[in-house]
């Protein structure tokens, strides 16, 4: 048997990079990733130290109009000035983007763990489980918009219902496969509690999946924000978002088609740093394709 | 009746468009002979039409379908004056007995003739309904269908405005149907829908939100007048009638452009110049008169249950601003401070001064100053799925907030604004303080027609001011027995109204309409009517 | 012991790979994989490539198939001359036409080699799809139902139309070896073809390629770690370390007078299948009893309830403390289940199990608790059995903070361990993936010792291993057997090693006990046919590698 | 494997259950009330209370569910409480739309994402590779009705390929059909696309990791072999699977996309039940769209062992 290839974890993998930065080949797309992210979230945090104009101050003398030395991206239906807007609107997308991603991630960790744990709880929350990913989300989540009103926390947990049930899935698979793993068995035999091996031994093992999948929802929350405010769901236009910028100017998109492309650019730009980023990230993490190359 | 000069809005394109349609339609008093195609308008309205009952809702779209497949008594003009459609009428010396005699040739879509009393039935199940049906069956002795033809209506007192309340287009129309449908409970909705109007309902091809088709209705016989408004011969000259929904505003604006629907009902002014450019289509204004804007308050519940705050709030709104926000050209909308609407017989603008000013920040501040307001949020309702109401509450937050107001502006879809418009807790507890809406003149255009004008409390619309003076001046109108005097009544409304803050009229625009140059000879009026029209290759 | 002796001077040469290096691309400062191979092969020749792990021994099988994983290996220098042609010049499709016409190979995993997906039949037709298109289907069938018989399986027909997850992994090796000589090619390498197999099935598979060799003429190319094996096949053996052939030379000449001193470690290393001298029974003092334990795994329909599998039934067994007991038995046997029933990881279907005088079979898993630390286990994969995020003094604590010990301690203790298994103190502030294989198996080792345990199950804990590091590993729980006094129940399939382990051993076939008692009697005259034949299929057991000579007999 | 469909077509009952009663719950706590929605808006408060009364919305909560229960379990969907139309017949006209083209988008993904994701696990890290990876990350960073915009101006408006809008039925008007249904399917497809194609690429990187990957090439065979008879099925569950959970974005997109381009789908049938709280609507599309996903996944599960014949059930 000594030919027998080698299982590896990902913490390992991990660790033996760190080790050997060299081994990193991650290419150009992560770093520009990383910087176009980063100056993303710098505008939007800083923006309102930099905008020329207050976001939501309206001029009716000024709608709709073309970008100009004086308006960068032009003006929106209420002649308010969209780069001010569009900037700050990042603040609100992001948030709600971060804040879906932990909040799913949270929230399914505990119920994947309990899940993943006790095997009567298992059978039930996971039928809730399927039962939930059976309901369209975007219905769901109109529905549940409808319900609590158009606030940014109805918006965040309307993305973050019918993501909880794929992270339950993922931590309740991760803890089911780690549970057969010969060092828990180890634990088992050392006289550790459930508990303290569900948390010291399999939780661990959610954690580099998590990571992954937290920044996918994160994109998603993002784009799902926009379409919720496309359908008439989505947050109140006195907050600007990049959703709701692009909602209220796709009537304008032929005539003005700026209301459109530039939250829209930004929106993208942001969703394909985070995707890209997440990619690398399961990359580095997943010890399967790490295997395959080395 | 009063003729008053019409104030007309975007006059150019209303007298190219409606000479013309005056002019064929006089021309036009024999229907065409069928061509060899069958010719077919496919239309996209304003909203889709999901109930069909035009008796339980006040839905535009529904009261517009109704024009469609059923026929009225007595309709209004373009000059709001009552004509006869179905019927005649006389009335009594002592101004206490109708009698309507139906014309002849009167038939419902299933080959029955029109009887007297189906015109009783759907009388009775209208007037449960109608703000102003109610008036007068509360002073009605009887109403019977004397013989086949006819129909006595008895009152106990005289009601000076029954005619005009039978031929209003506003609100609910007394639409006939046969009487085994007006027997269903006004509480609920008709499920057959025949009517003996110039078009008939195509119940195969009805798809709740989608589209409605409608044939036209061989066996109707048209009045020999011109049409106008919904008064005259409505002549049909087109096959079928496909009303159908877009959600997308563009979508729309680029179907009408590559031609594969004729008509859009309405077109959002900023995005006409995709439309400008395009030979085949004429963007045009239908509707004379338009919509009036306004603002409502709560007077169940404070800062709004006192007068002065009211007031303040009133001083703080300019019409140009908010106008120029919702409809960007000028040409589109016109600043008007008539509870009645302007280009009606009682447009009054008296009190509307500072509105119609660009508002009155300072003198907004000082009543707020005197009124102590004490800070309390002002709740105020935002819909955001419906094109026509969602900027006023942008505009009309920011302008209250300069003027020194609290304001808790809440969106909401405009369904959750229907039902929490009617809750009368306190704005914290699931209630509110201010709301907007739009009213078609027709709608507002006299005391009884107007329901905000009502100051019953609770009965009444929502906001619910108790007002005895206000129910007066109502009853003034009523009691009122020529026309100078209700004149003279409306003219004191307006005061009254503008001073107590019964409401904040706003303004008035009007929403362009554009179709395909193949068709021809529509009608001016509120409601967008399809017979008279004709389709050309 | 007769080895093979037949003289191929005169015979063809088939492979010739001259001065071969393998190296990983754009990586010059590190060592190349293969360092300068030469190796030639003739015709009827069993060549067997000897080394341990990471040797480079695959590596030169795969760079001969031109199957080098593309972009993380390349031939860097040298030939691969078949029959005159220099492999490596050749483009792509001609590659291909060489493989399967003129090489076939055979892989050790018959379970992974075969696409799961597709019936053997297909899978072993599919190369005369691919290299004699002109047949017509009728005789493409009866050529592989011939090739499939001439590998003697059965009911042919049927075995044609089956997916390898329905065959036993004889009958899937069978498949594979059918699918390598199918187009009669000159040259067969076999990548450790029986290393995955029970000892039995390797001797039959062992012995087809022999037979086929010989009616064939082929030459073959066996890449192994086994010297058993290679003393039972090997014609010529080439010994490989760190990517150079060291050493080779004909198979006698070599296990008798082996040149390098690595070859000599190696041989040494092997363990015998004498066992080794009885000791004494310190005292009668059963430390673990199992009497009459059973094992089924209840196969539950949510409408249907089938009957369960039957893993483990009517098992008695005991042991003394610092003895051990082997349980050997091959794949399936149930001596896997048998080990973890006795640590509670899976609950015994009924039947009683003593461990330092206390009954474990029935107590709740929460009860079972406090009783623990008697009873520990090494497992057999050493890089799964540690948390691979886990320092290990964090790895060698948990067992003993669980029972009460201060963390200093534990700590403390952990050092002591450390050193008992040989490791560095300071390796304790390390993950596990900075040690080898068998420095891992130390630290489990060490983690189950600190819990100070009456009874240490050590399930194929040296398997993984390779043979000099299992040698090594062998020694330590002696050792530590000998300082602590531990009992050990050591379960194997290996019976070398449990002949060179074990005070008494348990053969166990089919979830039954056939055969107990003390090594030297159930190794040396084996009572029951099963063990016998287990006995008579290790392969080499008549020649003693540690001494290299015959095993003489007593 | 009979078995297994009966078991798995059971344990439908209690996730549909589940579905159900969410729904049911969800609207009723939903403020919003469709008697508002009904009368318009110059309705008092008492004319609301009477319209309440007559459509059972005064009833208790729990009477209401058992009254939809029972009526569902006689298959009948219930009556909209706004077009006072059956809905059954409501979904029936608008369902067709939808499925044709939910498969229209499923043919067209398949077709182009399973050759992109082959193609680039077979050239791992080459421009393909990172062509095809950049497609997809880009597919899933652009919302889909600005997608449904682009299209609409580059195909519709500048180049008059197709019609803006609409749709025709293909049993009616094939031709009109195809080119009304091409950019709202490709515009669908696009997510859809990126999703499958990543899936493929992971999927096949694995397979193409394998033994028996080594075993096919030591056969000789050809590359285009190896990798579609070899790889591609072993690597296809997971890529079912994905085609499968896909399906819950398909419905989402479906939402937007039929706004876009005015088809009268079930989506937009349901947004605007949604907005109008057409509760019987919701509650029957809901269940509906739930109702497919499970039995879409359903099918895939069971087609599994079809395609690896290691899973019997």
């Amino acid at each position: 048997m000594a030919d027998v290839q080698q299982p590896t974890s990902g913490m390992q993998v991990v660790l033996g990079a760190l080790s050997l930065p060299k081994k990193w080949r991650l290419g150009i797309g992560p770093i520009i990733a990383v910087i176009v992210l980063l100056a993303i979230v710098m505008a939007a945090v800083f923006a309102p130290l930099y905008v020329p104009y207050d976001p939501s101050q309206m001029s009716s003398t000024n709608r709709l109009q073309p970008s100009s030395a004086e308006h960068l991206f032009g003006t929106d239906p209420y002649g308010r000035d969209l780069f001010s807007r569009v900037v700050t609107g990042g603040q609100v997308s992001l948030l709600i983007g971060i804040g879906s991603a932990i909040v799913s991630v949270l929230v399914g960790l505990a119920i994947g763990l309990v899940s993943g744990f006790f095997r009567i709880a298992d059978a039930i929350i996971m039928r809730v489980m399927d039962s939930l990913m059976a309901i369209p989300a975007i219905l769901l989540a109109i529905a549940l918009v409808a319900l609590s009103g158009p606030s940014i926390t109805s918006v965040i947990i309307a993305i973050t219902i019918p993501e909880v049930p794929r992270v339950v899935r993922l931590v309740r698979s991760v803890v089911l496969g780690a549970r057969e793993e010969p060092y828990v068995e180890a634990a088992i035999a050392l006289g550790s509690s459930m508990p303290r091996i569900l948390w010291q031994h399999l939780m661990p093992n959610t954690l580099s999946p998590l990571i992954v999948q937290g920044t996918y929802i994160c994109a998603s929350a993002i784009l799902t924000e926009a379409i919720l405010s496309f359908l008439g769901a989505g947050v109140s236009t006195e907050i600007p978002t990049w959703g709701n910028i692009m909602a209220e100017g796709r009537t304008y998109f032929q005539v003005n088609p700026g209301l459109i492309f530039w939250p829209g650019l930004m929106l993208s730009l942001c969703i394909l740093s985070i995707n890209l980023l997440g990619d690398t990230a399961r990359d580095i993490l997943d010890p399967r394709l790490k295997k395959r190359e080395a | 009746m009063l003729q008053r000069e019409r104030k007309s809005i975007g006059l150019r394109t209303v007298q190219r468009g409606g000479i013309v349609a005056a002019v064929a339609a006089a021309a036009m008093s024999i229907p065409m002979a069928a061509t060899a195609e069958e010719t077919t308008i496919t239309a996209v309205m304003h909203s889709s039409l999901r109930v069909l009952d035009p008796i339980t809702t006040t839905a535009h779209i529904t009261r517009n379908h109704g024009y469609m497949i059923y026929d009225v008594l007595i309709a209004q003009d373009e000059n709001f004056e009552a004509q006869p459609q179905m019927a005649d009428w006389e009335v009594s010396e002592d101004a206490l007995v109708y009698t309507f005699t139906l014309r002849d040739g009167l038939l419902f879509h299933d080959g029955e003739p029109v009887t007297a009393e189906d015109v009783v039935a759907s009388l009775e199940r209208w007037g449960n309904r109608d703000a102003g049906g109610q008036l007068i069956f509360d002073v009605t002795d009887s109403l019977e269908a004397s013989d086949d033809d006819t129909i006595v209506w008895t009152l106990s007192e005289p009601f000076e405005p029954l005619i005009n309340t039978l031929a209003k287009q506003a609100a609910v129309p007394p639409f006939i149907m046969p009487a085994r449908i007006a027997g269903t409970s006004p509480d609920s909705n008709i499920d057959e829908h025949i009517g003996s109007g110039p078009f008939v309902f195509v119940e195969d091809e009805y798809d709740p939100g989608q589209s409605v088709t409608y044939e036209r209705f061989e066996d109707y016989e048209p009045r020999d007048e011109a049409a106008s408004w919904m008064a005259g011969g409505k002549v049909v000259n087109v096959d079928r009638v496909i009303w159908t929904t877009m959600p997308d505003s563009q979508t729309a604006i680029n179907a009408l452009n590559s031609g594969e629907i004729d008509y859009l009902e309405q077109v959002q002014v900023d995005l006409l110049p995709i439309l400008e450019a395009n030979p085949d289509v004429t963007v045009e204004l239908r509707d004379p008169l338009g919509y009036q804007t306004m603002g409502r308050m709560n007077f169940k519940h404070p800062p709004f249950d006192d007068k002065r705050i009211r007031q303040a709030a009133l001083m703080a709104l300019s019409q140009e601003d908010i106008l120029a926000t919702m409809m960007g050209d000028p040409e589109y909308y016109e600043l008007c401070g008539a509870i009645f609407g302007c280009g009606t017989p009682y447009e009054d603008e008296s009190g509307a001064e500072s509105l119609l000013a660009g508002g009155d920040q300072e003198g907004a501040r000082a009543r707020l100053e005197e009124a102590g307001y004490d800070g309390t949020p002002i709740v105020l309702m935002q819909p955001t799925d419906v094109a026509s109401l969602v900027n006023q509450p942008v505009v009309a937050a920011q302008a209250l907030r300069n003027a020194g107001f609290e304001v808790d502006m809440q969106a909401m879809d405009w369904q959750t604004l229907v039902n929490r418009r009617a809750s009368m807790d306190a704005p914290g507890e699931g209630g509110w303080n201010i709301f907007f809406t739009n009213w078609q003149i027709p709608e507002i255009n006299d005391p009884l027609i107007n329901v905000m004008l009502n100051g019953r409390g609770d009965e009444g619309w929502f906001g619910w001011p108790e007002d005895d003076d206000l129910e007066q001046l109502r009853a003034d109108y009523i009691a009122a027995s020529t026309e100078d005097e209700q004149l003279d009544v409306a003219r004191k409304l307006q005061a009254y109204a503008l001073d107590e803050v019964i409401y904040v009229p706003l303004g008035q625009y009007n929403m362009p309409q554009a179709l395909r140059n193949t068709i021809e000879g529509m009608i001016p009026s509120p409601v967008p009517v399809f017979w008279n029209m004709e389709k050309r290759d | 012991m007769q080895f093979k002796s037949r003289n191929f001077d005169r015979a063809e040469t088939i492979l010739d790979i001259c001065n071969l290096s393998v190296c990983l691309p754009d990586q010059p400062d590190i060592a190349p994989v293969l360092d300068g191979i030469n190796l030639t092969i003739r015709a009827g020749e069993t060549a067997c490539l000897v080394g341990e792990s990471g040797s480079g021994k695959s590596v030169t099988s795969l760079a001969v198939m031109g199957l080098l994983p593309k972009g993380s290996l390349t031939v860097s220098a040298g030939e691969i001359r078949l029959d005159d042609t220099d492999l490596l010049t050749l483009s792509p499709s001609d590659m291909r036409k060489v493989r399967a016409r003129r090489i076939a190979m055979i892989f050790q995993e018959p379970m992974t080699a075969l696409n799961p997906v597709m019936r053997v039949g297909e899978q072993i037709e599919e190369v005369l799809t691919t290299h004699e298109k002109a047949l017509s289907s009728k005789v493409r069938r009866g050529r592989v139902l011939d090739i499939m018989a001439q590998v003697h399986l059965p009911e042919v027909e049927r075995i044609y139309g089956s997916y390898p997850h329905q065959l036993s992994g004889g009958q899937r090796q069978r498949i594979m070896i059918a699918m390598a000589l199918v187009l009669e090619p000159k040259l067969l390498i076999a990548d450790e073809p029986t290393t995955a197999l029970d000892v039995t099935t390797q001797g039959q598979i062992l012995s087809l390629i022999a037979e086929l060799q010989e009616r064939h003429g082929t030459a073959v190319l066996f890449v192994t770690h086994d010297m058993g094996v290679v003393a039972e096949i090997a014609d010529t053996v080439h010994v490989m370390q760190y990517g150079c052939i060291v050493e080779h030379a004909p198979v006698e000449r070599l296990l008798r007078q082996p040149q390098e001193e690595y070859t000599r470690k190696l041989l040494s290393a092997v363990p015998s299948l004498v066992p080794r001298p009885t000791r004494p029974a310190m005292l009668d003092d059963n430390v673990l009893e199992v009497r009459n334990m059973e094992k089924v795994y209840a196969q539950g329909g949510f409408l249907v309830r089938k009957a369960g599998t039957l893993a483990a039934t009517g098992v008695d067994l005991s042991i003394a403390r610092g003895r051990t007991l082997g349980i050997v038995g091959e794949s399936g046997s149930g001596k896997s289940t048998v080990a973890r029933c006795i640590l509670r990881l899976v609950d015994p279907t009924s039947g009683e199990i003593r461990v330092a005088g206390t009954e474990i079979a029935r107590l709740s898993r929460r009860a079972l608790r406090p009783h623990r630390k008697h009873f520990q286990i090494v497992f057999q994969d050493p890089f799964r059995s540690l948390n691979p995020r886990w320092t290990v003094s964090r790895s060698l604590t948990e067992g003993p903070v669980n029972f009460g010990i201060t963390r200093r301690d534990a700590l403390s203790r952990a050092g002591e361990l450390m050193e008992l298994v040989g490791l560095p103190r300071d390796a304790l502030a390390r993950y596990p993936h900075q040690f080898s294989g068998g420095q891992r198996q130390r630290i489990a080792i060490a983690r189950a010792v600190a819990m100070r345990p009456d009874v240490l199950v050590a399930d194929e804990a040296v398997s993984a291993l390779d043979v000099s590091v299992q040698a090594q590993v062998i020694e330590l729980l002696d050792d530590i057997q000998e300082k602590l006094g531990i009992a050990i129940l050591f379960i194997t399939h290996d019976l070398r090693v449990a002949a060179q382990i074990c005070d008494d051993v348990v053969v166990m076939q089919r979830g039954v006990v056939v055969e107990y008692g003390p090594a030297g009697e159930v190794l040396s005259q084996p009572r029951h046919d099963y063990t016998r034949s287990l006995i008579e299929a290790a392969p080499g057991r008549l020649w003693d590698f540690a001494n290299f000579r015959e095993i003489r007999t007593a | 494997m009979f078995g297994y469909i009966i078991r798995r077509i059971l344990g439908v009952i209690p996730v549909m259950a589940i579905v159900a009663l969410v729904v049911f719950l969800l609207l009723r706590l939903t403020p919003g009330d469709p008697a508002a929605i009904l009368a318009g808006d110059s309705a008092t408060a008492a004319q609301l209370e009477r319209i309440r009364e007559s459509l059972g919305l005064n009833d208790p909560l729990h009477l209401q569910f058992f009254n939809w229960i029972r009526q569902l379990l006689q298959g009948d969907l219930g009556t909209s409480l706004i077009s006072n139309t059956d809905v059954s017949q409501m979904i029936g006209r608008r369902i067709n739309p939808t499925i044709n083209l939910a498969v229209m988008t499923i043919i067209i993904s398949v077709l182009m994402a399973v050759p992109m994701g082959v193609i680039a696990a077979w050239r791992h890290r080459s421009w393909i590779d990172y062509g095809v990876m950049t497609f997809s990350v880009l597919g899933f960073s652009v919302p889909v009705f600005v997608i449904g915009y682009i299209f609409i101006q580059i195909f519709a408006i500048e180049l008059r390929w197709v019609p803006v809008q609409g749709y025709a039925h293909p049993t009616q008007d094939l031709m009109g059909f195809f080119q009304r249904a091409i950019l709202p399917s490709l515009t669908l497809a696009t997510i859809y696309v990126a999703l499958i194609a990543r899936m493929t690429r992971a999927s096949m990187l694995e397979v193409l990791g394998e033994d028996y990957i080594r075993t096919a090439r030591a056969k000789g065979v050809r590359e285009n072999v190896v990798l579609f008879r070899h790889a591609l099925r072993n690597a296809a569950v997971p890529i079912m699977t994905i085609i499968g959970t896909g399906f819950a974005l398909l419905i989402s997109g479906v939402v937007v996309t039929e706004s876009v381009f005015n088809i009268p789908g079930i989506g937009r049938l349901t947004v605007d039940a949604i907005l109008a709280r057409d509760y019987p609507v919701i509650q029957a599309m809901i269940l509906l769209t739930a109702g497919i996903y499970v039995l879409v996944n359903l099918l895939i599960d069971i087609s599994y062992s079809l395609i690896d014949p290691r899973i019997r059930y």
